[in-house]
């Protein structure tokens, strides 16, 4: 008991001290590599923590094993498009009455189907079921095609794609949150059932499905054609709108600073505070949970399912709402990630950085802690960014004692790979010396 | 209360529980016995929801229940306790009592963000309740242990103990018995009996030990190969031949220490069955 | 005649190329399904190791070009083989050494070993770069057709081609051996049951006398031997690249689990009904439709689903097997 | 000096000890049984003189030679077998196969030791070809049992054999593990239904909290009321 | 003074095979013009690699920043994919006030991206591509093609820009499907693409990549004898691993004529790397781009620099070809006008992307010829 104790102080200083790593790390940052450098690796780094906290509700409060972050993260990415692009003129005119009938014929068409599964019995029922569902997909097919080819022959080389509803950015946020939520239910409802690790290569596969239709229908979000421009959200300015101010300038130029690099700064600062808040607001609700009897009732049910039935849990509702939350979370991210980009870009979305990476950040920082999903975010990205800029360095040096030649500059080429080597490391590393993570759930 | 009718559990071709008809009156202590293998378990699996009957009806005060999920069963009061313990390990002992009781307002999210004084006293309450508990299975000094880390007889207790959180109907005990120690087991027998008395529990019990069943059951009920063998009395269903024949044997045939010693006497009330004769045939004797 | 030229078409573009797809997803679920079932977890390094293992193989296959060492009509590659299974199977204990082990010491959960499979798959991702590079390399040589299209056109006068690539028949060829080999290994050698039981129950395994570190000794051997072959007969059909390797993953553990994660026979089944899914249903059909009824040439291309969805299709599969029939084709092993 | 001898150890999960000071002998062809309450050490005893635990303190002998260092495959080696109390089959091998991994370290034939193994059990004989994890509660531990009699064993560890069985099969396991001890073969187990497990001892332990609290013959102990009262329910 | 340049290129990812001999082409640049001792009065010029992965925005984002903000540099040469180079545009380049040379972001978008004036690039739009690919087939008399294009931005762009020209000009393209690059297998986009079918496919993809599955598979397969490559799909390693197979075949690329391609590929295979690799002398001429601009500004300034990219890339004055660059520094120190040629033929139009000669190949005996510019 009483070496329990000790335990448990040294876990309280834990948090504090790797919180001051971390921002030591950033402070090093800025002082070595300038400021804006310091703050994009922090202003991304919350983001990943973001997209870790939601993996972290999933996996470590309800133990699902989401694998397919990246599609949620995509999908999230889209209500910027949908919301804050300007609108193509003539497209939802000229499209939209298509497309939408043929929505409505193909959710008709599934309805209907299940119903007839539902209500049907014998050799009927799949026979009905089929018709139904080929009916419907030729119908859904000869409503679409057309109405695609109109909205996708507008200006294609800029848009030929629906465009969006001209809203402010903030607004995509939630609707980001909400389309992935949309898409985590659909899921949750027919793959939750399912093995902890089937359910992840379910995802995993989800996550692809869904970042195929996001590169391929180029009506929707210009495809792999991209969509730039996506306005920032409110009240992050351009720089140049800044560098154009003279106020701006005069109050730069009265610190003494440089008008320019002040412009950047500040805009990296607006999008810090605009994080800062939205990460507070979920530690904030999530923590109130997780320390509640609900929190207690998600811990009991991560740990047998079974018995968490007998006693009257909802399992499958459970784990539902706490997909569908998760997600929402994940989603978040990915719309506030496009806004942060200013462009929406489907070919970027990969499995190694976007799931995988994530969660590594969940694991080092410690599952099932939300602190910890916090700082293996900001961490793991400073890693995975810095890694990038130590390679040529480490690589020079392991190369130094070979002549040079062939085989020495085979070495310095392959400098890059080095991130890959440094985040595989650093995993390992902490997952031997620290298994549950820096910040491990109490 | 219950009553099980023509109940058949298939596993591939085979019949664990193979049309068997049975019925546990409301207030009764109802002890199921009869050798391993014989479909116990896999009736409560029935019963409780975990696996779907292969063909017949469970009712439950007349209502059909047959096929409903664990946890509606739940909460119209049938609740169990399973063979193999299934603890949540990284919860603490306290804490695997208090996440029981259902409909706890905390367990809402909203109310975890904007009801916290109501879960504040709904906490205190249920901590008093889980403490009380614990202090009655004789294991208090561990109710901040994660209850993965008890030994196996502990955990047993544990599961005994939550179904003792919330106002049950009806509580199906699996082999509470079975590798809990003998002292306790009279003390778990007693808190049965309790329950049963004053808050008016109906029970179920699978037990091998007969000492247990004989003093807590009745009627107590025998299965084998799926079907029921015998009902009746504990002391009836002692006697019965074909479940002496089928489950509970003869007693030991090598009494070595019996045969070495000379005061065999002394410990002939220990045998297993007293009065019964060593060469009462059965089979696996060299 | 008609007929016959539409048969020829789905097999040429079907069948055959499916087959050998199958074969190769099947020998990559295999290593997965192994690792799975014995050392519990879902090792995402596997694809990883399939790349080293064949960047290994080719190396050497160089070597042996450079010696002027050839292996008659068939690849190099397949006499370097046995020197890339080695090394790799001999880096795979060493990774356990280093890696693995002190995880299995402290019986970590499954989970926390993937994790530590991720750390390893981004080391060997790195280390095959480092070996060698990141570029598309073709190290097939010896005869390239058993039939090309122009013999086949003027041997039968069809129009339909229909070739068939030594690499395929090697491949499938391959694949049959490997697999009836394992199977023999697992069901009927001692090595092989005791490895069964130490997937089942570690703990067990230990009190009836079986030797741990031989059973994840040899596991890891022939999780490497299956990676490298492969790896080499996925390298010798299309081309070697890095990246590649990393994307089968995806398929390769579609494969295991379509069929049943932890079974052997599941492995090889769910890689055929991955391979025949992804090529079948994104299939045109309009020239076979052209050729099997007669007078009409369909507008479309008579395509369920585009290319694009093809991975889609692979996973949609997935779904639907898991939701129907959970365990896999074959009862898979619930760890 | 005893066949085994377990003296004076100490130790535990990496947190507080479990066992203080616990000594445990055995002689050959003797029969000895620990009884004690729920969480009392018992089974971590058993652990630790198998060697699946790290003892600060104590040592083990079996047969005069030091075992302590050993791990715990190379005591199977040595003669040992030990049954635990949960997770004791192989779920997902058949009862046969189960079986013929107890008997993994003889070179021997032991394909009469499996008969004998199905003339005790005779329904294990019925379900050879089922998987082990598709058995119920007293059928698994049957198995258990029976995959430690394949190691032909000269000291036989159990961690409550009994558990779940049914009284038929108990009898038959107690006259069984009677016999095993007549061929010379030395038994320790942990029994909660410690009135038929003492009757046939010829040693018993009281454990309590770690530590021994009565050491004594079956007989002695059975006979004492005290133990009675406290921890063979009356 | 040392004056640093970025060199930010895909060099892990789906296109990590490219980016190399582009990387060694652009720093052979820089190394020519810092040994001359010439720019800005004797300044060292060093190059700084930055990874863009080509996929990932925000890494590229990253990575620019880091150039920029920690290294300090006076210029991008890069970024590689057109996806990455918009990205690092938006939000870094132009915060920052920092000019980008693109080698090889062939977009259509680009042309009309609010850049501020410090984008460029010595790859022409895809746009124009397209039209030259689509009368070199009707030329030949191909009125049916079967199209597949690598699924980014860049082949989903020039197959839609060929598919309106070549329709334009009385052609059908009876399939255009996309493959994804850096799978390995494409059995299933081969079968899509013979069961179309068409008298040449049109592989609009990377020679390394997708492109070359696609190529051996149709072969193979025997579905189509005749094939079209544009510019990601012509190199030497066309012709080492397919040439005596596509005979007949043809294709069209970025390129000029003259000898500054051939100058180049000389001085990449003295340099030990393979020159003829996809927007290699892009590279090189995208660096000594910026360079010589930096020279006719007199300051590393980019705000300043910028102004002056057309200037030295259109001339009028002497055509300066690879290798010249020292006597080019020289001759605007002194004043005279350059007109920078480089080994792509670069002239800079419109908002500063190159205009777009192209070069026709064909393959004859085995070997890539090359039929005629336009
Ligand atoms: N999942 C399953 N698959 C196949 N057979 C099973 C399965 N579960 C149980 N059985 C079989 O059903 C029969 C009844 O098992 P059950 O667990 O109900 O017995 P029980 O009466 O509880 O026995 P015990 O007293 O030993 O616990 C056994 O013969 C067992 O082998
Ligand atoms: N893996 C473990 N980690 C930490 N503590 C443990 C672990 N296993 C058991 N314990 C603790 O050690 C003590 C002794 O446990 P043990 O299992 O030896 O008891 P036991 O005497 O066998 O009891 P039972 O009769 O109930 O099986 C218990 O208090 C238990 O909580
Ligand atoms: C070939 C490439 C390296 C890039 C391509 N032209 C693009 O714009 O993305
Ligand atoms: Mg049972
Ligand atoms: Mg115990």
């Amino acid at each position: 008991m009483s070496s329990n104790r000790q335990a448990g102080e040294t876990s309280r200083l834990r948090a504090p001290l790797f919180f001051a790593i971390m921002a030591a790390l950033i402070l090093l940052e800025g002082f070595t590599s300038g400021w804006n450098s310091a703050l994009g690796i922090l202003n991304m780094g919350l983001l990943s923590a973001i997209m870790a906290l939601g993996v972290n509700m999933q996996w470590g409060y309800a133990g699902l094993f989401n694998a397919g972050a990246m599609g949620f993260l995509a999908l999230g990415g889209l209500a910027p498009v949908l919301i804050s692009m300007p609108p193509t003129p003539g497209a939802f005119s000229g499209g939209g009455p298509g497309i939408m009938a043929a929505f409505f014929v193909a959710i008709v068409a599934v309805l209907a189907a299940v119903w007839i599964w539902r209500n049907l019995r014998g050799k009927t029922r799949g026979l009905a079921v089929t018709a139904v569902l080929i009916v419907g997909f030729f119908t859904y097919r000869w409503l679409f095609d057309p109405a695609v080819e109109v909205i996708e022959a507008i200006n294609p080389s800029a848009q030929g794609n629906l465009g969006g509803l001209g809203l402010p950015t903030l607004i995509s946020w939630p609707v980001g949150a909400v389309l992935a939520a949309g898409a985590a239910w659909l899921v949750g409802k027919t793959a939750l059932g399912l093995r902890s690790d089937y359910l992840a290569i379910a995802t995993l596969g989800i996550a692809e499905i869904i970042v195929a239709i996001l590169k391929n229908e180029q009506w929707l979000d210009r495809g792999v054609l991209n969509v730039n421009g996506i306005p920032r959200p409110w009240p992050v300015p351009y720089e140049i709108d800044l560098q154009n101010s003279p106020d701006f300038v005069a109050q730069m130029q009265s610190w003494g600073f440089d008008p320019q690099l002040g412009s950047t700064i500040v805009v990296k600062l607006a999008f810090l505070v605009l994080f800062v808040i939205v990460i507070l607001a979920l530690i904030w609700l999530t923590e109130m949970s997780l320390k509640s009897p609900w929190g207690r009732m998600m811990r009991a049910i991560r740990d047998n399912e079974i018995s968490a039935a007998a006693m009257g849990k909802n399992v499958t509702r459970r784990h539902l709402q706490i997909f569908v939350l998760g997600s929402a979370v994940i989603g978040l991210a990915g719309a506030m990630m496009i806004s942060l980009d200013g462009q929406m870009t489907p070919t970027s979305y990969n499995p190694l950085r976007y799931t995988f990476l994530i969660l590594v950040m969940v694991i080092v920082g410690g599952s099932g802690n939300n602190w910890g999903s916090i700082l293996g975010g900001v961490l793991i990205w400073y890693v995975w960014v810095k890694a990038g800029d130590w390679g040529p360095d480490i690589m020079g040096a392991l190369a130094a004692p070979f002549p040079d030649g062939g085989f020495k500059d085979h070495l310095i080429q392959s400098a890059p790979h080095m991130r890959m080597l440094v985040m595989g490391i650093i995993l390992l590393m902490v997952l031997r010396f620290s298994p549950r993570g820096l910040l491990p759930e109490k | 209360m219950i009553r099980v009718e023509n109940l058949v559990k298939s596993f591939g071709g085979f019949r664990a529980v193979d049309g068997a008809s049975l019925e546990i009156a409301t207030g009764s202590i109802t002890g199921l016995i009869g050798p391993n293998g014989a479909g116990k378990s896999t009736l409560f699996n029935v019963i409780a929801g975990v696996h779907e009957p292969t063909a017949g009806r469970v009712t439950m005060d007349g209502e059909d229940i047959t096929g409903l999920a664990p946890h509606e069963l739940f909460h119209k009061g049938l609740l169990r306790t399973f063979q193999i313990a299934h603890e949540f390990p990284s919860l603490t002992v306290r804490e695997n009592l208090m996440m029981v009781p259902t409909g706890q307002a905390g367990e809402t999210l909203w109310n975890t963000w904007f009801g916290r004084k109501h879960i504040r006293e709904e906490e205190a309450a249920l901590l008093k309740k889980a403490d009380e508990v614990l202090d009655f299975l004789t294991i208090s000094h561990l109710k901040d242990e994660k209850a993965g880390n008890l030994s196996g007889g502990q955990k047993k207790l544990l599961e005994l103990g939550r179904t003792m959180m919330v106002e049950a109907k009806i509580v199906f005990l699996d082999e509470v018995g079975a590798g809990v120690n003998r002292t306790l087991l009279n003390t778990i027998g007693d808190a049965i009996v309790r329950l049963n008395k004053e808050r008016g529990y109906t029970f179920c019990v699978i037990e091998h030990d007969m000492d247990f069943i004989g003093r807590l059951c009745d009627p107590v009920i025998v299965m084998a190969e799926g079907k029921v063998l015998a009902q009746g009395s504990a002391d009836h269903i002692m006697e019965n031949e074909a479940v002496i024949e089928a489950y509970l044997g003869t007693g030991l045939k090598n009494k070595v220490k019996a045969e070495e010693t000379a005061e065999t006497a002394a410990h002939e009330d220990h045998g297993a069955q007293p009065g019964l004769g060593d060469e009462a045939g059965h089979g696996g004797d060299q | 005649m008609e007929l016959i030229n539409a048969l020829v078409a789905v097999t040429n573009y079907v069948i055959i190329p499916a087959t050998a797809y199958g074969a190769q997803l099947a020998l990559g679920a295999l290593g997965v399904t192994l690792i799975y079932s014995i050392l519990r977890f879902s090792n995402f390094a596997h694809g990883d190791t399939m790349a080293f293992g064949t960047g290994v193989v080719i190396l050497i296959t160089w070597g042996f070009q450079a010696m002027g060492i050839s292996f008659g009509p068939l690849p190099t590659a397949l006499l370097a083989l046995p020197f890339g299974i080695v090394i790799t199977s001999a880096l795979m204990l060493g990774t356990d050494k280093v890696v693995y082990q002190y995880y299995r010491k402290v019986r970590a959960a499954p989970v926390v070993m993937v994790m530590v499979s991720v750390g390893v798959m981004f080391v060997m991702n790195a280390l095959t770069r480092f070996l060698i590079g990141v570029d598309q390399i073709n190290f097939d040589d010896g005869t390239r057709f058993v039939i090309n299209a122009r013999q086949w056109r003027d041997m039968t006068g069809l129009s339909e081609p229909l070739t068939l690539r030594s690499t395929q028949v090697i491949t499938v060829v391959t694949a049959i051996i490997t697999v009836a080999a394992l199977f023999w290994f697992l069901g009927k050698t001692r090595t092989g049951k005791s490895m069964r039981a130490f997937s089942d129950n570690e703990d067990l395994a230990l009190l009836s006398g079986i030797d741990p570190n031989k059973v994840v000794a040899v596991t890891w051997i022939i999780t490497g031997a299956l990676a490298t072959i492969a790896g080499t007969l996925y390298g010798l059909d299309k081309s070697f690249k890095a990246f590649t390797y990393f994307q089968l993953l995806l398929p390769i553990f579609a494969s295991a689990i379509v069929g049943g994660i932890g079974n052997p026979v599941g492995a090889i089944a769910g890689g055929f009904v991955i391979s025949f899914s992804e090529v079948g249903l994104t299939y045109a059909w309009k020239k076979v439709a052209t050729y099997l009824i007669p007078n009409w040439e369909p507008d479309g291309l008579v395509q369920l689903l585009s290319t694009d969805y093809k991975y889609a299709v692979s996973f949609t599969i997935l779904i639907l097997v898991l939701i129907f029939k959970p365990t896999g084709l074959f009862k898979g092993k619930i760890v | 000096m005893s066949y085994l001898d377990a003296s004076h150890m100490t130790g535990g999960y990496g947190k507080a000890d479990i066992l203080h000071d616990c000594t445990l002998t055995v002689e050959k062809g003797e029969i000895a049984v620990i009884v004690g309450p729920n969480g009392a050490g018992k089974s971590t005893a058993m652990k630790a003189v198998f060697g699946m635990l790290g003892l600060r303190e104590g040592k083990v002998t079996l047969d005069g030679q030091d075992i302590t260092g050993l791990s715990p495959q190379d005591r199977v080696k040595k003669g040992m077998g030990f049954v635990p109390q949960v997770n004791n089959v192989f779920p997902t091998m058949t009862v046969e196969e189960n079986l013929e991994m107890g008997a993994f370290i003889r070179d021997d034939d032991f394909r009469g030791t499996m008969d004998q193994v199905f003339d005790l059990f005779p329904i294990l004989k019925e379900k050879r070809r089922q998987n082990a994890g598709e058995l119920s509660g007293g059928q698994r531990q049957q198995v258990a049992v029976g995959r430690a009699l394949m190691t032909q064993p000269k000291l036989l560890m159990l961690d409550e054999p009994t558990a779940g069985v049914s009284p038929i099969v108990m009898d038959e396991l107690f006259d069984r593990i009677i016999e095993v001890a007549r061929t010379g073969i030395s038994i320790l187990m942990v029994e909660q239904n410690a009135r038929q497990a003492l009757e046939i001892a010829d040693k018993g332990y009281v454990l309590v909290q770690g530590a021994n609290k009565y050491t004594d013959t079956g007989e002695a102990l059975l006979a004492d009321p005290e133990v009675r009262r406290t921890f063979l329910g009356g | 003074d040392d004056v640093k340049m970025g060199v930010l290129l895909g060099f892990t990812g789906p296109l990590e095979s490219l980016a190399p001999p582009m990387a060694q082409g652009a720093e052979m640049a820089i190394k020519e013009v810092s040994d001359s001792g010439k720019l800005l009065g004797g300044d060292t010029v060093t190059a700084v690699r930055g990874d863009s992965t080509c996929v990932d925005a925000a890494a590229a984002t990253a990575a620019g920043e880091t150039l920029v903000t920690t290294d300090k540099v006076a210029g991008i040469m890069g970024a590689m994919c057109s996806g990455a180079t918009t990205a690092v545009l938006q939000n870094v380049a132009m915060p920052n006030g920092v000019v980008m040379i693109s080698p090889s972001a062939t977009s259509p978008a680009l042309s009309d991206l609010e850049d501020d004036g410090l984008f460029f690039r010595t790859a022409p739009s895809d746009a124009r591509q397209g039209e030259v690919m689509a009368d070199e087939l009707i030329e030949k008399g191909i009125k049916n093609a079967a199209v597949t294009y690598t699924n980014n931005d860049y082949g989903k762009g020039l197959a839609d820009s060929f598919e309106k020209a070549y329709k334009a000009k009385g052609g059908n393209v009876t399939i255009s499907a996309a493959h994804e690059d850096g799978k390995g297998d494409y059995s299933a986009e081969v079968a899509s693409l013979a069961s179309a079918g068409g008298d040449a496919l049109v592989i609009v993809g990377y020679i390394d990549q997708g492109g070359s599955g696609i190529l051996r598979g149709a072969l193979d397969t025997g579905a189509f004898e005749t094939f079209v490559f544009p510019d990601g799909m012509v190199s030497q390693t066309l012709e080492d691993n397919f040439g005596s197979e596509i005979n007949g075949s043809f294709g069209q690329l970025p390129d000029s004529a003259g000898d500054g391609m051939k100058t180049y590929l000389g001085m990449a295979e003295k340099a030990g790397f393979d020159g003829s690799s996809a927007y290699s002398g892009g590279a090189y001429d995208a660096a000594a781009l910026m360079l010589l601009a930096m020279q006719a500004a007199d300051s590393t300034d980019p705000k300043v620099y910028k102004d002056k990219v057309m200037e030295v890339a259109n001339g009028p004055g002497e055509k300066i070809y690879p290798g010249e660059l020292g006597k080019a520094l020289d001759l605007i120190k002194e004043g005279k006008p350059v007109d920078y040629e480089g080994a792509t033929a670069v002239n800079l139009i419109g908002n500063g992307e190159a205009a777009g000669t192209f070069r026709e190949i064909e393959i004859k005996d085995d070997k890539i010829e090359t039929v005629k510019y336009r």
